[in-house]
């Protein structure tokens, strides 16, 4: 540990530069040959053992179980021989093969479809002519897009949004690390945040001076984009990105400390929870008053001012919020499994 | 419009928001709203099969305030609320009888991350049955690739993790082939929803127009959706899934998922492009060869293999080959066995892999067959049950399986030449393979256990999960005694899917 | 068809195939990144501007973000294995 | 043919890029690779589907001065999917880097076949 941050802060011309000059190229070669190597030199493994679960966590006594075994097994030998090589090469021609039908075939087909930007293609059809021509008076919002997704076929961005809610659940079943039950942390945790502390960047005028100036810009673009959504390009998926890009920014400048004094896990948890939910309610309620032919009684406003377009615009808010916090959780969880 | 006609709707909002609801709760009260979600989507369903059996035809429901070719809808016909019907009651057993075992393979913190994905899973599944648009069809897939992936790799292993990295490759990939395949349909349609679609691709058939398009279209979809319902020559995927993965999720996964997207795709079939397509293109024989294939060389792989759940992942890939025969034949009885295959394999898989897992936990958590001897005293209820689960893989009388075959058989018969003659030997010779290997494992577990061996004692399962196994044992023979106006439903229920 | 759309085109073909002949990780990433605005900007020409703010902010912002986060967690691991052999 | 390719030179791009994609994905032993190989793959993909929408001299779909002529604006629907399917693509992005991140972890290597072999070798 020690020995890493000394080299972290006297040499920092000779990391750059030896992470220019080998990149992450050695990822790709010979990997079984170091895997051996370095655990052939692992600790003992009956020392580790303290609390059996953690131990049984531990990468290195996994891995080592899985080198004798691979041993035992002969696979490594097979590994080196020709074998793999001459499988490998049936493969790779295989899938060339396949791949050129592919395309031959699709571009077949493509020499086929109707024309590109012609004006009587079968796209155009009644569907698009009611979205152009009535979309304005029967949504509310002078954006077309954002009227049909958001109106129109709006179960399908339902199901959008519930895509992002379920994969930050996936990504948190990854690689959210368990706290116990009275709150102190695991020894993965303890390794994690140490771990983070010395690949977080220094505290830096420059990087720090910038983003104090930059992330309000970007925080004001993001949500200008989103409370626009139904007037002008963009939306709750753009503007969402674009807030959770201004705070990942000053999360990278100021680090976990200061971010987490106004976004901790529970922050995501219950801004999502609300904003979907909303989401969800407010379509079940213009669903069921569609489909039982009932007047939904939700004001369109005129169209162009920023209050219309009915509900499109508290959906736009929902979503910006859902997409913003699922972003932002996404880099916090990659980088120390938590917030 | 009475209230019951909104009861789908109800069902899918139901799930939804049931798993948003879950990522506030602590583990136990999230294990509580997903059982009572299911035991809800299980008697609205029911409700909604009632109403439409009184029906002559399926009824749309607007998903919006304007109608089918702008906006988006669902369509609920008495086939759909029978398969809604059939899941959720699997899903609801499955979960009794599988949920105390949940501290085993899923972390307390994550229980209910565990139980959004069920929800979610489970609101993908009914949005796939009853939906009527081709694009919600692709964007719920996809929330059902990744719940699954989810239930999987709650338990993180190295085989979970390789495993469901390839399965996620694969299933990328047929997404792919599903987006293309949709968006060349909209490109030479201009339409998304299946009515309208059905129109203008029959259109296009008369007109000659974008015919080559229209084929590779056909191809694609099909594609994609065979890579994802693991069907034969696809399949890579599939076996180290089902294996490796936590025993409620195998049971899932196997059970429930796979078949709604071979039910997407029979609505495909029969809605969007029509089976007198289906049938000059030839695409019905690609099925049916794969489907022949699937059962015969499944089931030798299923042999040959050494741990139990491995072995029963490649007889759930033989299965998902009976379905792809029925449905290759092309004509309705056919394609009314593979339903009623669907609903089969679905029952009778999920508590194969359930009850598996009690014997291997009585067998000191040990997979290979010599481990398992005498597991079928240790533990009397899952000896019981594999045992009548296993007979109706095999196909003995009284029990789903036998119904399968024999309306597969009959459906065969009304071919001349090879095609009956490769149903009838498929059949002769996957029933053989199926008892092979069903067989040898109900022999090994009911065999004296050997002496050297000492089996840790483990906490005897709790009353309900037996209880429960039990209750799916039941309506596997309910399936196959009173198969009957199951069948009627399915035959009625295909006509008015066209 | 704009001479310059058709030299946007190009450049997504040969980006793509970049992506997967460079020996350098970084590199790939940096050229998917460069592959993504390209993108933004061609939807920008074919005048569907929601498509290309969401590219531009989804496609070459979030996403590169996650792959170079990736990557740093990557290194971290394996710099902390060679350093335990190191210290040994 | 190639006549008819060139005019319909957008969706060529997108089924090649669609094909080197689906080259990357399945030749491409690293992870990361892989995955950005499955990117290409759906842009291509949401190319070729906006390219549908695309209707030369019309304006991009956005209400100007109330007017509301079909002859004004290009074809919606398929900017409205291409959405969609972004968000779908950049959540299964974030999966799989997860899922690349733990497989590290573990293995200490980013080639699916070594994993695959490493794994092979640990008890079931």
């Amino acid at each position: 540990m020690s020995k890493r941050r000394s080299d972290w802060q006297t040499r920092p011309q000779a990391r750059i530069r030896k992470w220019f000059q080998q990149g992450f190229t050695a990822l790709d070669d010979e990997i079984i040959n170091q895997i051996s190597q370095q655990t052939i030199q692992q600790p003992e493994v009956s020392q580790m053992m303290e609390a059996q679960r953690e131990a049984m966590d531990t990468r290195r006594y996994e891995r080592s179980l899985a080198l004798e075994r691979l041993e035992r097994h002969e696979l490594q030998a097979w590994v080196r021989t020709r074998g793999r090589k001459a499988i490998g090469r049936v493969y790779v021609a295989l899938a060339l093969a396949m791949a050129v039908l592919m395309i031959f075939f699709l571009l077949e087909t493509v020499a086929h479809m109707p024309r590109f930007g012609d004006p009587n293609a079968p796209v155009t059809n009644e569907v698009t002519e009611r979205y152009i021509t009535r979309g304005v008076e029967e949504t509310g919002a002078v954006n077309i897009v954002a009227g049909m997704i958001l109106d129109y076929r709006a179960f399908d961005t339902l199901g959008e949004s519930t895509v992002l809610f379920i994969a930050a659940s996936a990504v948190l079943i990854l690689l959210r690390i368990d706290r116990r039950k009275d709150g102190t942390p695991v020894q993965e945790l303890i390794a994690a945040e140490s771990d983070d502390r010395h690949y977080e960047p220094r505290a830096d005028r420059i990087l720090q001076g910038s983003v104090m100036v930059l992330t309000p810009i970007i925080l004001l673009f993001g949500i200008y984009i989103i409370l626009n959504g139904h007037l002008s390009p963009g939306g709750g998926f753009s503007g969402g990105a674009i807030i959770s890009a201004g705070l990942i920014l000053y999360l990278d400048a100021f680090g976990f400390d200061k971010a987490g004094r106004f976004f901790t896990y529970k922050t995501f948890a219950w801004v999502s929870f609300f904003s979907l939910s909303f989401y969800a309610l407010a379509k079940a309620y213009s669903f069921y008053m569609g489909a039982n032919g009932l007047p939904s009684g939700i004001p369109l406003g005129t169209p162009g001012a920023i209050l219309s377009g009915g509900l499109i615009m508290p959906l736009n808010i929902a979503v910006g919020m859902v997409v913003s916090c699922t972003m932002y959780i996404f880099y916090a969880l990659f980088r120390k499994g938590g917030l | 419009m009475s209230l019951v006609h909104n009861f789908p709707f109800f069902s899918i909002l139901l799930c939804m928001v049931a798993g948003i609801f879950s990522s506030m709760l602590k583990k136990e009260a999230a294990k509580w709203v997903t059982l009572s979600v299911s035991l809800g989507v299980l008697v609205l369903s029911a409700f909604t099969l009632h109403l439409t059996l009184g029906l002559d035809d399926n009824y749309p429901f607007m998903m919006g305030h304007v109608p089918a070719p702008w906006g988006n809808e669902i369509r609920i016909g008495r086939l759909e609320a029978l398969m809604a019907t059939g899941v959720s009651a699997v899903l609801f057993l499955s979960l009794i009888a599988g949920f105390y075992h949940a501290p085993a393979f899923v972390s307390e913190q994550k229980t209910n991350l565990y139980c959004i994905m069920v929800d979610l899973a489970l609101a993908a599944v009914l949005v796939l049955i009853y939906t009527n648009d081709l694009f919600t069809v692709y964007v719920f897939i996809e929330i059902m690739t990744i719940a699954s992936c989810a239930l999987v790799v709650v338990r993180q292993n190295g085989h979970t993790l390789v495993a469901i990295t390839r399965y996620m490759i694969m299933h990328l990939f047929g997404s792919g082939l599903l987006l293309l395949g949709i968006a060349m349909l909209y490109g030479i349609t201009g339409h998304l929803l299946m009515e309208p679609l059905g129109i203008a691709v029959r259109q296009l058939v008369l007109t000659g127009q974008y015919n080559g398009p229209l084929t590779v279209v056909i191809a694609l979809i099909t594609a994609g959706l065979a890579i994802k319902s693991a069907m034969f020559p696809f399949h890579g995927w599939a076996p180290d899934t089902y294996a490796f993965a936590p025993p409620l999720s195998s049971a899932i996964l196997s059970g429930i998922i796979s078949k709604a997207y071979i039910f997407v795709m029979i609505k495909f079939f029969y809605r969007v492009v029509g089976m007198e397509l289906i049938i000059s293109q030839q695409v019905h024989q690609f099925l049916f060869i794969c489907g022949v294939a699937g059962m015969i060389i499944a089931s030798v792989l299923a042999i040959s293999q050494r741990d139990i759940r491995r072995m029963i992942a490649y007889s759930s890939v033989a299965q998902i080959g009976y379905v792809y025969m029925g449905l290759g034949m092309g004509n309705t009885a056919g394609v009314e066995a593979a339903v009623f295959q669907m609903l089969v394999h679905a029952t009778v898989k999920s508590v194969l892999f359930l009850s598996t897992y009690e014997l291997i936990n009585v067998s000191g958590d040990r997979k290979r067959f010599r481990y398992l001897h005498g597991a079928g005293y240790r533990n009397v209820p899952a000896g019981i049950v594999f045992t009548f689960a296993a007979m109706s893989m095999v196909g003995i009388p009284f029990t789903g399986g036998f119904i399968v075959k024999l309306n597969l058989a009959i459906s065969g018969m009304a071919f001349g030449g090879w095609v009956r003659a490769l149903v009838l030997i498929a059949l002769a010779m996957s029933t053989l393979l199926n008892a092979v290997y069903f067989l040898h494992t109900v022999v090994s577990i009911y065999r004296r256990p050997t002496q050297e061996l000492v089996y840790p004692a483990v906490d005897p399962m709790p009353r309900y999960a037996a209880a429960a196994m039990l209750a799916s044992l039941l309506l596997i023979v309910y399936l196959g005694v009173g198969s009957e106006p199951i069948l009627q439903v399915i035959e009625t229920g295909l006509k008015t899917f066209s | 068809m704009s001479f310059v759309h058709i030299i946007l085109l190009g450049m997504l073909i040969v980006c793509a195939l970049a992506v997967s002949l460079t020996r350098h990780l970084l590199t790939s990433l940096i050229v998917y990144m460069a592959y993504s605005l390209i993108m933004a900007v061609i939807w920008m020409l074919m005048e569907s501007p929601d498509l290309a703010i969401t590219e531009a902010a989804v496609g070459a912002g979030i996403t590169s973000i996650l792959f170079f986060v990736t990557l740093k967690k990557i290194r971290a691991i394996r710099e902390e294995g060679s350093h335990e052999q190191a210290e040994k | 043919m190639l006549q008819l390719l060139y005019e319909n030179l957008e969706q060529t791009v997108a089924v090649i890029l669609f094909g080197i994609g689906f080259t990357i994905l399945l030749l491409q032993r690293n992870l990361i690779r892989k995955i950005i190989g499955l990117n290409i793959m759906d842009t291509a993909i949401y190319l070729f589907l906006a390219s549908m929408g695309y209707i030369s001299g019309r304006k991009a779909p956005i209400v100007v001065d109330g007017v509301t002529e079909v002859s004004a604006y290009i074809n919606p629907i398929p900017a409205g999917l291409v959405l969609t399917g972004i968000v779908v693509s950049v959540s299964f992005t974030g999966i799989l880097l997860a899922l690349t991140v733990r497989l590290y972890r573990r293995y200490n290597t980013l080639d699916i076949d070594v994993i695959a072999l490493l794994a092979k070798g640990e008890d079931a």
